[in-house]
This record gives C-alpha cells, structure tokens and sequence, in this order.
C-alpha cells in the first residue's frame, strides 16, 4: 500500500487530498505512476494532463519521472512550487 | 546555527533581533527581511498551502545549507502558513554576523530559496469572487540560479 | 523617499519599522540593517565625533541619491553620534519596496557609504586605559567602489 | 577673517576645535592654507605632518589641495572619515 498525498490544484482538480492504494505490477517509476494515475477518473486525468505542471517528491524528496517509487511508503504530487 | 520555523501565528521583529543576538559580543551586523502580502489592486487574501512533513524539512536544510557558506552567520528563518491578508507579514528571515557583508549575503540567499523553493503553494483571492492559483515564476528561477552556477 | 537622522538617542526597529511601512500596502519586501558596536576584546566604549553643519547633510545627500537610483524604495537611514557602549546599537538602515531585490540593492548601498564615506570619526577606549583614533578601512573602500566603477 | 574646524585627533594635537583668523595675502588655495597653519605652532605642524592623512573640507565640502578659499567662510580640517 502506498499513500498518495494532492497540494494546491492537483488536490482540488482530484478532489481529494489524500489516497491510500495498492499500485499495480509494473508501476515502478515516478512516470509510470503518473500515466496509471491519470486513467483512474476524470478528475486524475485532468489534474495530470500537463506533465510540465507537475512535480512529485517520493518520501519527501523531489523526484523526477524516473525516479524508482518500489517500496515508497508517501508520494506527494503537485503544482511546481511559489515559495513565499 | 540558523534555525528555521513554520508557523501560522506572526512573528515579533524586534523580539526575534533581541533573542537571535543575546548575549553574543562579537556581531557587529544584523539583516533582516520581512516579506509582506502585498495588496494587490483587489487582492483580498492570500492562503498558503504547505507539505507538513516536507515544508519544514526543507527550511531547515536551506537552513543548514547558508550556515555552511557563511560559518559566522547566526540566524532565523520564519515561514507562516494559512490565509494572510494584504499587508501581513508573511516571510522573515534574521541574519547576524561580525562583518555586514555576510549577513546580507547570507540573508538574500536564504530569500532566493524561500521565494522560489520553499515547498508552498499560494491561493489568491479576488474581490470579484475568483480566486487563482499563483504559477511559480521564472524570474524568481533565475535570482535562485545565481547560487548554483 | 528616504529621510536621515542623526541623534544621539537609539532607536526602536519594530517603531520605525511600523512607520515606514505606515498604510502603504504596495510593499512587499522590508529590510532592516542594524549596525551595533562589537565588544572586540578589551573595547570600553566607541565614541563617534561628527561634524554638525556637514554629517546630516551628506547623509541627506547619500538618501537622495538612493533614492533616485531606486525610485520604488522608501527608506530611511539612522545614525547615532556620541559615546556608546559594546553591543549598543550604532547605525541602522531600513528600505521597503514592492519587491525585495531593490529593498536589498539599495541597503546594501546606503550601508556602504554609512560604513565608509559618512563623516564620522570614532575613538577606541581600551580596558588598559589607552584610547585610539580608528582608522579608515582600504577594504571598505572597495566596497563602495562597487556602486561607483 | 575664516572659521577653522578641526575635528578627532587634529583637534587634539592642535589643542581646539576651532579658530577664528585672518588669513595674510597669497593663501588662495587648500594647500597654501595647511603649508601656513603648519607653521603657526607646534600642535599645528605636528597635526598637519602627514598631508596624506589630512583630509579638508570647504564651507563644508569635501575639498582638495588646489581647491581655493578665497571667500570662503569656514574650512573643516580632520583626518580620513572612518564611517559608522
């Protein structure tokens, strides 16, 4: 099981803030998370759509598409971010 | 040491100078900077969203980092969270050091990174009902770069 | 528009701070330099000789041309005269525009000229009795040559 | 007849923070000034020893050896500034 974490308009776009699911075989890279994601409802799809809008960090570090997400526990994905 | 804070409540310029020099001797300089909700032409409020177990990590690594780069520096970062309305204090960052030319140094780069790394997302609202996301921007990207290059 | 003072008595941060700021709700970025007298081993006290018909006058000069190179900042620049103690506050600078990169710029070049150009001479007395003229600083020059070259 | 300034230790080597004088003819210049103060009394030549450390200012500008004084109402004579 991996807890899936939404910020900003990614959350509002899902509609919720938080998910906890068991991902499917084959779903080992950040990228890999983020196409499955968006097949999920229309909501996770209109919150992926543009990749170029989306940052993810795995267990609290950013991450790239590639970055592996096997045995993450926390994946938080979100707009990039505007500081303070 | 800086030291780093994340916190919904304001915070105390002068009481946050007393404490942050105490009883050192040895600082002849301290830099502050107060970021302020700015008001927009009909801005009503501004609310920022943060990652709780992320938000605070990364300050005090930033934190950690500017100590490194300018080992006479002391200092304090303070984030605030939630909805802020225009004119509030909204960013703070205190450096001291025996020379100037460190503590401003060390103050501005903490600020580069806080106005355009610090894991927060910025939520307008308008006095027309809309509200907006506020897009990271690309000239904040650049003042940050001159540090890394 | 920036003002100059020149006082004997210290001053209040979070005061001064408030009243510049004031109802202006364009401002986003405040900073605050704050110059204090370092303990350097064995220093008594820090007297500051000042020149009356021509210190304030250059320092009104140096604001004026502050802010005439950063037309958004508002500021105003202190300075206190007289005999002070170790850890007493000595000079301070204070600046607030919209965005934080002039508030920085034009503190950082105020206190460059306060540091080196403004027309005071300050007398060491020392734990043993002895007293000493401080002597202008080549580094501080350069410095302020930043802004000039 | 001109005010004198003197400020930090040239005031103290030259034992006054002020004078008020006559100045006799040919003293048209900053530098003809010092030359003739240095010869009034022995504070006066040992403050004014080394013209590298003189710094002068007329009716309170920053000034220089080849500066005139002729009609000038006060000259500030005192060592380098050393800021704040």
């Amino acid at each position: 099981m991996i807890t899936l974490l939404y910020f900003a308009w990614v959350r509002e776009q899902i509609g919720t803030d938080a998910e906890t699911l068991a991902l499917p075989a084959g779903i080992t890279t950040v990228a890999n998370l983020l196409d499955w994601l968006a097949s999920q409802s229309p909501g996770h799809a209109a919150a992926l759509a543009d990749r170029s809008r989306i940052r993810v960090a795995v267990d609290q570090t950013f991450a790239r598409g590639e970055t592996p997400i096997t045995g993450a526990a926390e994946i938080a994905i979100f707009p990039p971010v505007t500081g303070g | 040491m800086i030291s780093a804070h994340l916190q919904a409540e304001p915070f105390d310029l002068a009481a946050e100078q007393a404490a942050l020099v105490g009883s050192h001797t040895d600082l002849g300089a301290v830099v502050s900077f107060t970021g302020l909700v700015r008001a927009d032409d009909g801005l009503i409020a501004l609310t920022l969203e943060h990652y709780p177990a992320m938000t605070l990590a990364q300050m005090q690594a930033i934190a950690a980092d500017a100590a490194a780069r300018w080992p006479g520096v002391l200092g304090r970062i303070i984030h605030r969270h939630g909805r802020l309305l225009p004119g509030a204090p909204i960013v703070f960052v205190l450096t001291a050091s025996p020379h100037r030319a460190d503590a401003f140094a060390a103050a501005e780069y903490l600020m580069d990174w806080l106005k355009t790394k610090a894991p927060f997302w910025k939520r307008e609202e308008w006095a027309d009902g809309s509200t907006r996301w506020v897009e990271a921007k690309a000239s904040d990207d650049t003042a940050k770069d001159r540090w890394t290059a």
